[in-house]
């Protein structure tokens, strides 16, 4: 463990900006990224400009550079969450029929999604309340969670009312199966796999603690302090 | 051989009431939004439309589904911060929606261009989406059967096109042009500039002059209107 | 009937280049149109220049000029017989995938073919001899049969031992089943649909004479002379 | 991230006996004659390739069957005046032929890159080359299934590389190049330049950087050599 992982792991349940600079550390250098629209556009926040990351937007670009301001604005350069953006050097534009092939063909080596709930198993549900009333928008959302090498869930791991978001099973309507890897939340970092869920890293609580708060989820302690 | 028009009028005259057209455009970027006011214009009704959202504020799709003419619309992220003229029409039950996750969307689209039958893809796999559908499991993973998509018309905003219809694109306003064109009984496209044949490097082109019919150039439909959040 | 069709009737059985400009004469000015590799090739040469047909080669370019000599020569630039080929201005270049994506979903108007023998219902042999020593080579010939929205095969009527080669079914392997629209021969033009062969055209023959040659074939007289 | 080497022996050190090579090119144009010469030299045997033909000539892919390296092809037109070296091994039994229509080998190809289980294609269907195989009718046509092709390698021959691993191609030697390079696990390129990273517009990319791992700079392999016939 790092000096700045055991600090962190002492100083309680993280800012959603540290889980973001977590999920930033963890991402190997010339990887190619795709940050879901949300929370994990955070992680772009936390790379460091000579980290080699590549960016993917959905909507048809590698090499998308920071939010644009001011003059920068083009309307005709946007990420996926429709917010105008830049360009790097070396960038490439392409069209949506080729940027989903790029991504259900497994190029892409991490795609950061949010959730709603990720079961043990690493099925994610994101995309839809299944509230009747809810018009319901999928987007992007299934292609990318089973498109990337490797799918990061960050996501807070209880909601506002206190249920649990790592469950035994989805009880949303589900996005895809089995294909979150890592899950990030502001307690702990969660590796799926095997059918087990191991926990590496606490933040400011310990696995026993974490397993009583996720009833029906057998935790795996991971973190080397057990 | 490629038309080229006068104005977007002329351009949309022969789209009829009842069938189907593909807007490209993801949001507002590439959206051919004077193609569609004059869409608007032409009182054509019962449409039935493929776009991959479901119109922004007040005007382009927006305003052609707010008027009452689209039927059905074909799409993957209609619910959008400004979409209150589709969430209107939705809620009192006044247009069909047919969800579709964008890349099988994207890839439906180039699939009816392409002359394919349909293809098994893995997106969407045991969701609600993929519910009621023919699955298959091929070499060990598994995939639902996607059929193809194709239209009577296309309606596209490209950057530039040649005296042979040959057409560029600008930056991320690509998105679901090229593939849209490739798969309509009849494209029709707005430009910001027509150059002589020639005027484009035959190594640059993106979507090739055989997949346009109409043309019409638009120098101030270019850049794209700013338009509200996610 | 036009003078020239007229005379080309009363002279007697075409050459292989009078055969080719009875094809040219027939695409419509701004057809996009692939010739296929050997006889078909003809069919350039009788273009007119202000005819607006864009050729099409399957190995990925549409604006195809006239074969390339001395200096115009760039082995990067060949037809799908690989010979060395010139680019017309507003000419494009794409991939295999997209090329085949053209032809197979009905975008090129035209597809002249050779063949060694067509079939009454418009089925289509001309890849294979089906001889069991033979090394089977099929390339582009069955995307181009059913790819584009018309098929025209331009071929000698009889094989040179004298053997029909318009058929009431084909006894060779198939390239395609019922995508032959025309037969341009030496000796007359054909129109296959509707599960009829129409003679549209003779040349130095007749309907009657035409039919007495093509057992099993039933031909209906459609040159407006009978 | 794309690695930089400085020949083409050390471009394919990497592939061992018995691994599938996708191989670029429509006869020479495009084909990466120096990687395979490399490979020639490797002494990687038992190979399937996948290429549309089966060499010409005596240099590249013909040397490499000449050789005894390639132990089953895949390919759509292998028969050609100059294919002696395929032909001798093909009537000697040495090399096994899996024959597939040009525009089913690309789609294949395409959709190997792209994720797919599997597509119907018109083409081929009632033919020898769809005995067996599982056919559908759709929307009144019938097809054929095909299933995706992938592969451990592929070698490309392109045109410009920038820093970053992004292609552009020269006229027809574009061909098979982009749907291979987006189909094999590594993806081998050599191309007649390198230029700094910026160097090449991001809007005339054909080739991006995330779909090839290795580049050699060959100056000298521009343009594709003379070659005999069809």
């Amino acid at each position: 463990m790092t000096d700045e992982a055991a600090t962190l792991s002492a100083a309680g349940p993280l800012t959603r900006d540290e889980v973001a600079r977590v999920v930033a550390r963890d991402i190997p250098s010339g990887s190619y990224v795709n940050l879901g629209i949300g929370l994990p556009t955070k992680v772009a926040n936390h790379l460091e400009p000579d980290s080699g990351v590549v960016l993917h937007t959905e909507n048809g670009m590698l090499g998308m550079g920071p939010e644009a301001h001011g003059d920068e604005v083009d309307h005709d350069l946007i990420n996926a969450g429709k917010i105008p953006v830049t360009e790097l050097p070396g960038a490439a534009y392409f069209h949506h029929a080729d940027s989903f092939a790029m991504m259900r063909g497994g190029h892409l080596d991490i795609c950061v999604l949010g959730a709603y709930q990720v079961s043990a198993g690493g099925d994610l549900a994101n995309w839809h309340t299944g509230r009747p009333d809810d018009i319901p928008a999928v987007g992007g959302a299934m292609d990318l969670a089973l498109g990337a090498k490797q799918t990061f869930v960050m996501m807070d791991l209880f909601t506002r009312s206190g249920e649990p978001k790592l469950v035994p099973s989805c009880t949303y309507p589900l996005t895809g199966l089995a294909c979150v890897s890592r899950v990030y939340t502001e307690r702990a970092v969660f590796l799926l796999g095997d059918g087990q869920v191991r926990v590496r890293q606490t933040f400011g609580t310990n696995v026993a603690d974490l397993q009583a708060g996720l009833p029906g989820v057998e935790l795996v302690d991971a973190t080397g302090r057990a | 051989m490629t038309q080229f028009v006068a104005d977007p009028d002329e351009a949309v005259a022969g789209i009829g009431d009842g069938v189907s057209v593909m807007i490209g455009g993801f949001g507002t970027a590439g959206q051919p939004v004077e193609l569609i006011e004059a869409l608007v214009r032409s009182g054509a009704r019962d449409l039935t439309v493929v776009n991959n959202n479901a119109g922004n504020g007040d005007v382009g799709l927006a305003a052609l589904i707010g008027a009452g003419r689209v039927r059905k619309i074909i799409c993957s992220f209609p619910r959008q911060s400004d979409s209150h003229h589709f969430d209107a029409k939705y809620r009192a039950g006044e247009i069909e929606l047919e969800l579709v996750p964008q890349g099988n969307l994207a890839e439906r689209i180039r699939a009816g261009g392409a002359g394919l039958g349909g293809f098994f893809t893995p997106t969407g796999y045991g969701t609600l989406l993929a519910e009621g559908r023919e699955t298959r499991e091929i070499g060990g993973r598994h995939y639902v059967f996607e059929l193809p998509l194709t239209a009577d018309f296309a309606l596209v905003k490209a950057h530039r096109a040649d005296g042979m219809g040959n057409l560029t694109y600008r930056k991320t306003a690509r998105n679901f042009g090229p593939v849209m064109a490739t798969a309509a009984r009849h494209t029709i496209v707005q430009v910001a500039q027509v150059v002589p044949t020639g005027g484009i490097d035959p190594e640059v082109v993106v979507t090739p002059g055989i997949f346009v019919d109409t043309v019409v150039e638009l120098p101030s439909a270019q850049p794209a209107p700013e338009e509200d959040g996610q």
